[in-house]
């Protein structure tokens, strides 16, 4: 088997949250506990999660925006976590994000152009000219035209201010892009051009993609993987198809029944999960998810249940599994 | 605070206030730059005595009277204009120098530096402002430029809390990160990222806060800290004037006074219009 | 039974760019325990429509035409002070965010008292009886303990309950839910919304939810209202609507939807974008972006077809069918 | 008790140092009438110059070299101390051996003998005019041997024990003092006198004027110059100008460029404004000074050389020193509070102007202005508004002052050096007790050389001013003891 | 976390300000020019005298030295003696810090009573003739030139109408015949606690028009600062939710949205509280109100750096302690900011 293009072992992320007026006493907030999975050239893992699971913290943890706590990440055989500060600058040609809010990661004051020619201003050592051409060859690509060069994102509607940020994440040729909720923003019709626009991209240019969502239904529609988080953990890990024909983690199987269909005739039968998702500063002990796991058993709240294959390429952390392994 | 320049200054434009007050503005600034032209008592407006007409009560002559030395009042007006404001908005340009990148380096870098950077403002945030600038006012000698710089000493570190506060919050704005996803350096992004965004609340401060600096240089002026004699600013003539006012001659620092508080206002006014004007969330007072 | 109807509602705000018409003449009627959902695209008007009705808009409003008919009464005529006695104690109304929508500086407790308080002067011991059994009814655990629990101290899940408790304190007959759980996670979302479910049932209390998500709607409404640039482009019965959607904006929508097994196709977009508050429109608001365009269209502004009392559609092509 | 008699001076300033031995500036207002010196200077014009105080009589040997004095019977301290002999030698060591504000008008004295109860006898290192100088308005007042037992801060907590006619009842430090009659004053009491004096005080002249003007208060002064006449006309006031030992000059710095050059301080002199300083900022109260000694005291030439304004002869004196085209400059300090000298400063402005010299003025606070003139004379400045006033009284306060060179200067600040000079006045000095006549015309000389080398611009001698209720009677000004009113004297 | 603690942690950080306002300006006022031993000598010293005196005060020694000196007598409570008073500076203050603190105190009183409710109505009915008028006036307040504007108020109040008195803290009469008995410092609360009402009565007369001077810039920052703040606070998304429930327009302002729009007038008023305390020095000495602004003035002009240093340390701790307070009443009001 090939070295993937991106290999993470078991990554974690403690962020000491200052406490207080003073910020003397630190709280600790474990937002990744032991993440592991990789992607190879060419494909597309989804992760999806609710709120505050650490979907956000592992893409900043890859990119190096943070720095991890543990763990170790190898993108095309580098040891990324091992690179110098500058290295790590030149590596990020590489790899690429696109963010949630077309708005927020768009800075107000900079039009179109200078958006998009910023990441080669910062990498090459393009004419001005040259510039010019790149950008408007990569607004066409994405479906601009040029007159998108000179316009501020306040301009734009959230579908071109999306579209902009793709651009500019395409702007060095990039092998890989995280692409952290780059819909959730967004209108059903603008999504789907979004992600007509991400699939058409990915067969163009073998992109690689994490696809960060919380909503199921749009990550296996672009993901060729899927893999769900709970509280800084991935609990389940399987093909975008076999999540819906085959959850296996209670979590997942109640992520599923609550996402609505549209369709009022569709069987429902709903396991509403009680409570509230754990607080990071203070996961529950054992397997996070038993406080709300309509299965859970004395073993849940003493241990946390490690992987297991339950089929081929199919990861599930359960203590339910635990005497089929 | 996302700021449109065209909206803002469509909704400045329609504070009325603050038209009046840019335009007041405008024209003081305009009677102290072609001072000379307007006058015919110019000399005297740089100091030349006429003692003929001393203690001359406002009249057809001289419409704001004249002073122990019978200056036009009018004329010392004008040219005291040219201190007057000219203190003020040095005051806080020098301020806002000094503040900005400070504030900027302390929020963006955070850390030990931030913490260094932080106690050091509060040290001179927890300093009397106006007895530091009394002090360092002393210390210098008195002039015109040593109080614009006692004073601007006081002052930087409001613009060094702002602009800290300020990127506090635009350093967490998605653009920050995304910027450094890209491998920018973080001299470009506090240059071409966070300066630019952080610069409105900052001008718009600093917009009002001339007129308080012309107050305070006033104050300094008052108590002879600040500009030297033959010339006068309106602190000056308010101070020299004080010691007759009760006596009847009521025009010495009346005057004066009335000047500092109309462009004190004005500049409120302004400022007002146009923190109003590039905060959305402000606007339903217009 | 109606309830609640709106009639011809048009609301345009005052900008520095000039007039957004936000609400273009909308129709659509509530009937007395029923759920309505009020679907459609980031500004098409849904708030607007949700704060016409129980009189909130921002200062820069005009409601320049149409009226809102609750109890046979025209809200929109009544004076500020009998508008205040609609508000709360007969129309209620819940917000998306509910971190936002509680006052921070107060506890829950004390703002719920502060709404019975201002609906029917009582001991303070009744009010905390009362409180604390609203606080049971909408699922809170330990109500005694809520009464001085600060909105912070709450989850999202919590604060939108504790938001619903403090819109039925006054029992109302209509609850406006403008997307209530937009900010929540999907696992929380179908809690508060089987809540919703639940109350409508038990309390007989009549809904407009407001959102966007078309899987909400199926799951929850008895009727739905989609509109489109301000204006309803087809309305009708949850299940008719869903099963055969009428207008090309709604069978778009819904073909743009992901699917499962549809993995890696593309897909169906809706070409263009929503037309801007700014615009005049004269003919269908949707005629730019309609796949099925005709000339009709961008001259005449369609009329409801009755395909059926339950079911309507604001399309020409409809109308072209019904007179062949 | 409201039908007590009151009098209130408003007071222009706040008193610095209530400690007799230390405090030498205008707590002398509380201190003429709490405490007593041996011997009293009299007003100008009065047949003798002194008059006995504490001391009944006294003489000095043939050298000048020992004084005896004979103390008054039957006076005692406000705190029931007896004054005797004793009380004497205990004061006096005490501001001697404190060495603060003015005690070193007593550098004279060698030692201080107890003779008898009543007499008290002075030794000399020099011959010195001692009885003058026990005249003197600071550091010569004597206090109780309790009061002098105790430190600075007893007496500035608003404690004090003389033998004058009043004692301090109470002090709100900045804002009031009161004082009250010592009813076992030697001086005795007779009906209408005051029986309680108040001090009020406030910086702002302002509010002086309304208290004077309202009958709120009996007594001012330090009001701006041209207030006074408008004040005259109110009713119930009186404004009484008499000449006072005090005037102002304009120090030239005698040792750097330009102004070395005797050409370029004469034209200096020229060029200024007198009769409008005089006439103008003074509105004609005071005079235009002739030399260095005011007209009041013995000393004043009444012929000596006055410099007028004459323009051309400033410009002929500035070619000839080679500033034919200007070019000059030249730096005026003066106290920054201080209006008149400020308005000095401008007025001779506008005239050096004419002549091609372009004047900075600069205000300062008078330690910083001192401190500038006393660091280094190169880069000190050029000219230096100053007022003088003698600490006791004699002419050759003035001269050695201001104008005798020193090795290090201390208020020669224009740092005139002439060696004919100092050996004048030296002499001067040693014949001024037994030869007066003599000496007068060596101090007239003298002053002459001053004028020849325009060693300083003699501006104005300056009035005492000062402001009384029409009803007050009894009120002389004493020139000798600025600003000091004498209670005791008053009545209404 | 206790408030105990909270406020124990608060003053360790803020020892910190505390050296540092010490040493810059023990520093900045030896650099002042002018002759301190001159000045402790008296008006005109003799060169012998001025030097032993510079030996006596240590002056002749190093600046670190003299610091340490310094530093050692300030532990010890000794804020040292004025050079030019010659007074105890412990003592000068106990007098002139209540005169300045019962001034400034009175002005923030009057500007919070004010200012709050008319910076609430204003910010809720924006647009309205209420609103521009109270604009006005705010902006007025906070543009005046205190010391001009107290020279007009007695131009009224004292030369036109006679109303009030021009000057000091209280009249003469009671000076003499109903002396107050010193406590405090306070004269009104003074006054008060021994019933000596006529003294009370007088000691407000001559409070009112500095107060008021004094009050129009916190005024005009109280209703600035309550109007903005209440227009944000009013376009939460909670006041709709509130109007929604029908609750009253009255308990909207004066309850649920103040409290949240307080804060920062609060804020803004305890900084200029602070900086009243010397700021206030021209409108002291305007009305001969023997505060400490006027005292540390004088100190500054006359080079008195002992004075100098001990009020800007004062000062300095009132700084600390009110913003300290301010912190505090923040964490009352608002229970997201927790004590730790
Ligand atoms: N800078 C930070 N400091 C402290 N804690 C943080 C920080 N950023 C995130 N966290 C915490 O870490 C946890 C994971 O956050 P993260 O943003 O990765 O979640 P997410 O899965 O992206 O959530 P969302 O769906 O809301 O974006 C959360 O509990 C969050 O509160
Ligand atoms: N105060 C206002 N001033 C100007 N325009 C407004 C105002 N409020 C709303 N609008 C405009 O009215 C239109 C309808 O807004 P509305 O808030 O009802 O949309 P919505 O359907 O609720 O959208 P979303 O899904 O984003 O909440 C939008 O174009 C919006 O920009
Ligand atoms: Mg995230
Ligand atoms: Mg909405």
């Amino acid at each position: 088997m090939p070295e993937p293009l991106l290999r993470v072992d078991d990554l974690s992320m403690v962020y000491q949250r200052r406490a207080g007026l003073l910020g003397r006493r630190a709280q600790q907030i474990r937002a990744l506990n032991g993440v592991s999975f990789s992607l190879g050239a060419g494909e597309t893992l989804g992760i999806v999660g609710e709120s505050g699971c650490g979907k956000s913290t592992l893409a900043r943890c890859i990119l190096r925006l943070l720095r991890p706590s543990g763990g170790r990440i190898r993108f095309d055989g580098d040891d990324l976590l091992a690179l110098p500060d500058e290295g790590m600058r030149v590596m990020r040609q590489r790899m690429q994000m696109v963010l949630q809010n077309p708005f927020s990661s768009l800075n107000p004051r900079l039009s179109g152009f200078e958006l998009v020619a910023e990441p080669l201003r910062t990498h090459t050592a393009m004419s001005r000219m040259e510039m010019a051409d790149r950008v408007a060859s990569l607004l066409a690509e994405v479906g601009l035209g040029v007159e998108f060069m000179s316009r501020h994102p306040h301009q734009l509607s959230g579908g071109q201010a999306q579209r902009t940020a793709l651009a500019r994440a395409l702007a060095l040729n990039p092998d890989f892009i995280i692409l952290d909720e780059p819909t959730s923003a967004l209108d059903v019709s603008v999504q789907a051009q979004i992600i007509n626009l991400l699939l058409g991209l990915q067969r163009q240019r073998g992109l690689t993609y994490l696809f960060i969502t919380h909503d199921l239904s749009v990550v296996q529609h672009i993901s060729d993987r899927i893999a769900v988080m709970y509280l800084g953990k991935i609990v389940e890990e399987t093909s975008s198809e076999a999540i819906f024909a085959n959850p296996q983690h209670p979590y997942t199987q109640a992520l599923l029944s609550s996402t609505p269909v549209p369709d009022p005739a569709a069987d429902r039968q709903r396991t509403i999960l009680p409570g509230a998702v754990p607080s990071a500063a203070n996961p529950p002990s054992g397997c996070a998810f038993h406080t709300r796991c309509p299965q859970a058993m004395d073993i849940c709240r003493a241990q946390y249940p490690a992987a297991r294959f339950v089929a081929r390429s199919h990861r599930v952390s359960c203590h339910l599994y635990d005497e089929s392994a | 605070m996302k700021v449109e320049v065209g909206s803002t200054l469509w909704f400045l434009l329609r504070d009325r206030a603050a038209v009046i007050s840019a335009a007041f503005l405008l024209a003081v600034a305009l009677a102290a730059v072609f001072a000379p032209l307007l006058t015919p008592y110019a000399a005297q407006g740089m100091g030349d005595p006429d003692l003929g007409s001393k203690f001359t009560a406002p009249g057809i002559k001289h419409p704001f009277g004249t002073d122990g030395l019978g200056r036009d009042q009018v004329a010392r007006l004008m040219f005291g204009a040219r201190r007057s404001l000219s203190m003020g908005v040095l005051v806080v340009v020098a301020a806002m120098i000094i503040g900005t990148p400070l504030g900027l380096i302390a929020g963006y870098l955070g850390g030990w530096v931030d913490e260094a950077l932080m106690r050091v403002t509060d040290v001179f945030l927890a300093f009397p402002p106006l007895l530091l600038a009394i002090a360092i006012a002393a210390a210098l000698g008195a002039s015109y430029v040593n109080a614009v710089a006692a004073i601007a000493v006081t002052w930087w570190p409001w613009y060094a809390r702002l602009a800290r506060a300020q990127t506090l919050s635009v350093r967490e704005r998605a653009y920050i990160e995304a910027a450094r996803g890209i491998g920018v350096r973080h001299r470009v992004i506090m240059r071409r990222h966070v300066l630019p965004n952080i610069l409105t609340p900052i001008v718009v401060q600093g917009t009002l806060d001339v007129g308080t600096a012309i107050l305070v240089a006033a104050g300094l002026s008052f108590i002879g800290l600040g500009t030297q004699a033959p010339y006068a600013d309106w602190g000056v003539m308010i101070s020299d004037g004080r010691l007759y006012f009760l006596s009847g001659r009521w025009w010495l620092s009346t005057f004066p006074g009335l000047a500092i508080f109309l462009t004190a206002m004005a500049f409120n006014f302004l400022g007002d219009g146009v923190r109003i004007a590039a905060d959305p969330r402000l606007r339903r007072v217009l | 039974m109606a309830l609640l109807s709106i009639e011809n509602l048009t609301v345009e705000f005052n900008t520095p760019f000039g007039a957004v018409y936000a609400i273009r003449g909308i129709d659509f009627t509530l009937r007395k325990g029923e759920i309505l959902g009020l679907v459609g695209e980031t500004g098409c008007g849904k708030s607007v429509t949700g704060r016409s009705i129980i009189g909130l808009l921002d200062d820069n409003a005009r409601i320049t035409a149409g009226r809102i008919l609750f109890e046979d009464v025209d809200l929109l005529r009544l004076s500020d002070a009998a508008m205040h006695e609609v508000r709360g104690n007969r129309i209620a109304m819940i917000f998306q965010d509910p971190a936002t929508a509680l006052n921070p500086l107060f506890t829950i407790g004390a703002q719920i008292m502060d709404v019975l308080r201002a609906h029917r002067p009582a001991k303070r011991g009744d009010l905390k009886t009362d409180a604390m059994s609203l606080f049971a009814d909408v699922g809170l655990p330990d109500p005694a303990q809520m009464m001085h629990v600060y909105p912070h101290q709450l989850s999202g899940g919590q604060q939108q309950r504790a938001m619903i408790a403090l819109s039925l304190a006054a029992e109302p007959d209509v609850i406006i839910a403008d997307e209530p759980t937009t900010a929540l996670d999907v696992t929380i979302q179908a809690q508060i919304l089987d809540l919703l479910r639940v109350l409508q049932r038990e309390r007989s209390i009549s809904v407009i939810l407001i959102t966007h998500d078309l899987g909400i709607v199926a799951e929850t409404c008895q009727q739905v209202v989609v509109l489109y640039a301000g204006r309803v482009a087809e309305k009708g019965a949850v299940e008719a609507i869903f099963a055969a959607p009428q207008h090309p904006y709604t069978r778009g929508l819904l073909a743009a939807l992901p699917r499962p097994g549809s993995r890696g196709s593309d897909l169906q977009v809706i070409a263009g974008a929503v037309p801007s508050g700014l615009e005049r429109i004269a003919g269908c608001a949707f005629a730019p972006r309609c796949e099925y365009v005709m000339e009709i269209c961008r001259g005449q502004q369609p009329a409801f077809s009755d395909i059926k009392q339950a079911h309507q559609s604001a399309c020409h092509l409809h109308e072209t069918f019904a007179d062949a | 008790a409201q039908d007590r008699n009151i009098f209130v001076y408003a007071h222009p300033v706040a008193f610095p140092n209530l400690d007799p031995s230390a405090g030498n500036s205008n707590e002398n207002v509380v201190m003429g009438n709490v405490y007593e010196t041996l011997t009293f200077y009299n007003a100008p014009g009065s047949a003798e110059i002194l008059s006995p105080k504490l001391a009944v009589s006294w003489e000095a040997s043939d050298d000048s070299m020992t004084w005896t004095f004979n103390l008054r019977e039957g006076v005692t301290f406000h705190d029931g101390a007896e004054f005797n002999a004793a009380a004497v030698k205990t004061a006096l060591d005490r501001t001697i051996e404190m060495g603060e504000g003015s005690s070193w008008i007593f550098g004279m004295i060698d030692s201080i003998e107890v003779v008898d109860d009543l007499v008290v006898q002075f030794n000399l290192l020099y011959p010195a005019p001692l009885d003058l100088v026990l005249s003197a308005g600071y550091a010569a007042w004597i206090m109780s041997p309790n009061a002098a037992a105790q430190n600075s801060a007893w007496f500035n907590d608003g404690n004090a024990a003389g033998t004058g006619p009043y004692t301090i009842a109470s002090n709100e430090p900045g804002q009031r003092m009161i004082l009250e009659a010592n009813p076992d004053y030697w001086g005795g009491w007779e009906e209408g006198q005051f029986d309680t004096i108040v001090f009020e005080i406030s910086e702002d002249s302002t509010v002086l004027e309304q208290m004077i003007r309202s009958g709120d208060a009996d007594f001012t002064y330090s009001l701006p110059f041209d207030n006074y006449a408008p004040l005259a006309q109110a009713e119930g006031v009186v404004v009484d100008v008499t000449p006072s030992f005090q005037n102002l000059l304009i120090l030239l710095n005698n040792v750097k460029e330009p102004s070395n050059d005797p050409l370029v301080r004469q034209a200096l002199s020229y060029a200024f404004p007198y009769d409008d300083v005089v006439a103008s900022l003074y509105a004609g109260m005071g005079t235009q000074s002739r030399g260095a000694i005011p007209a009041n005291m013995w000393g004043h030439g009444e012929d000596l050389y006055q410099y007028s304004q004459d323009l051309d002869k400033a410009r002929e004196l500035l070619a000839e020193a080679g500033y034919a085209d200007g070019g000059l400059n030249v730096v005026y300090t003066h106290v920054a509070s201080d209006l008149d000298e400020q308005q000095v400063g401008e007025l001779w402005r506008a005239s050096l102007a004419e002549v091609g010299v372009d004047l900075e003025i600069r205000g300062l606070a008078w330690e910083a202005q001192w401190d500038l003139a006393i660091n280094d004379p190169a880069t000190a400045q050029d000219a230096f508004g100053f007022y003088w006033w003698p600490d006791y009284i004699t002419p050759n306060s003035w001269l050695y002052g201001m104008f005798r060179s020193e090795e290090e200067p201390f208020f020669n600040l224009g740092y005139y050096a002439n060696p004919d000079f100092d050996s004048l006045i030296d002499e001067a000095e040693v014949i001024s007790g037994t030869d007066r006549a003599a000496a007068e015309a060596m101090f007239i000389q003298a002053q002459q050389m001053l004028l020849d080398d325009a060693a300083a611009i003699f501006v104005v001698d300056l009035p005492d001013i000062h402001v009384i209720r029409a009803d007050v009677s009894g009120y002389v000004n004493n020139p000798a003891y600025p600003h000091v009113v004498f209670f005791h004297d008053l009545s209404r | 976390m206790t408030a105990l603690t909270f406020l124990l942690r608060r003053l360790g950080l803020s020892v910190f300000v505390f050296i540092g306002v010490l040493v810059l300006t023990f520093f900045v006022s030896r650099v002042i020019p002018g002759n301190p031993a001159a000045l402790y000598a008296g008006a005109r010293p003799r060169p012998e005298q001025v030097a032993a005196i510079k030996v006596k005060l240590g002056l002749d020694k190093p600046l670190p030295e003299q610091f340490l000196v310094y530093v050692r007598d300030l532990l010890d409570g000794d804020l040292g003696e004025s050079y030019h008073s010659r007074r105890s500076i412990n003592t000068d203050l106990s007098i002139f810090l209540p005169a300045t603190l019962e001034l400034v105190i009175a002005a923030v009183i009057i500007a919070l009573i004010l200012g709050i409710p008319v910076g609430v109505l204003a910010g809720a009915y924006p647009g309205s003739v209420f609103d521009y008028a109270t604009r006005l006036a705010a902006v007025a307040g906070v543009s005046v030139p205190s010391f001009w504007l107290a020279l007009i108020a007695q131009f009224v109040f004292f030369s036109t109408l006679g109303w009030l008195p021009l000057g000091g803290r209280v009249s003469r009469d009671i000076s003499l015949f109903y002396p107050i008995a010193a406590q405090t410092g306070f004269y009104i609360i003074d006054a008060a606690i021994s019933s000596n009402w006529r003294a009370f009565f007088d000691a407000l007369h001559h409070l009112i028009l500095p107060a008021l001077v004094l009050s129009a810039y916190p005024l005009g920052i109280t209703i600035r600062m309550t109007q903005a703040s209440m227009l944000e606070v009013l376009s939460e998304t909670y006041i709709t939710s509130a109007r929604a429930a029908g609750i009253s327009q009255r308990v909207i302002l004066f309850k649920l949205a103040l409290k949240n729009a307080i804060m920062p007038a609060l804020t803004v008023v305890g900084l200029s509280f602070a900086y009243s305390i010397t700021g206030a020095f021209l409108v002291e000495t305007i009305f001969s109100w023997p505060g400490v602004g006027k005292y540390v003035t004088e100190a500054v002009l006359n080079v008195d750096f002992p004075v100098i240093i001990a009020v800007t340390l004062v000062v300095t701790i009132v700084y600390i302690l009110v913003n300290l307070f301010v912190d505090l009443l923040q964490a009352l009001l608002d229970p997201r900011v927790r004590l730790g």
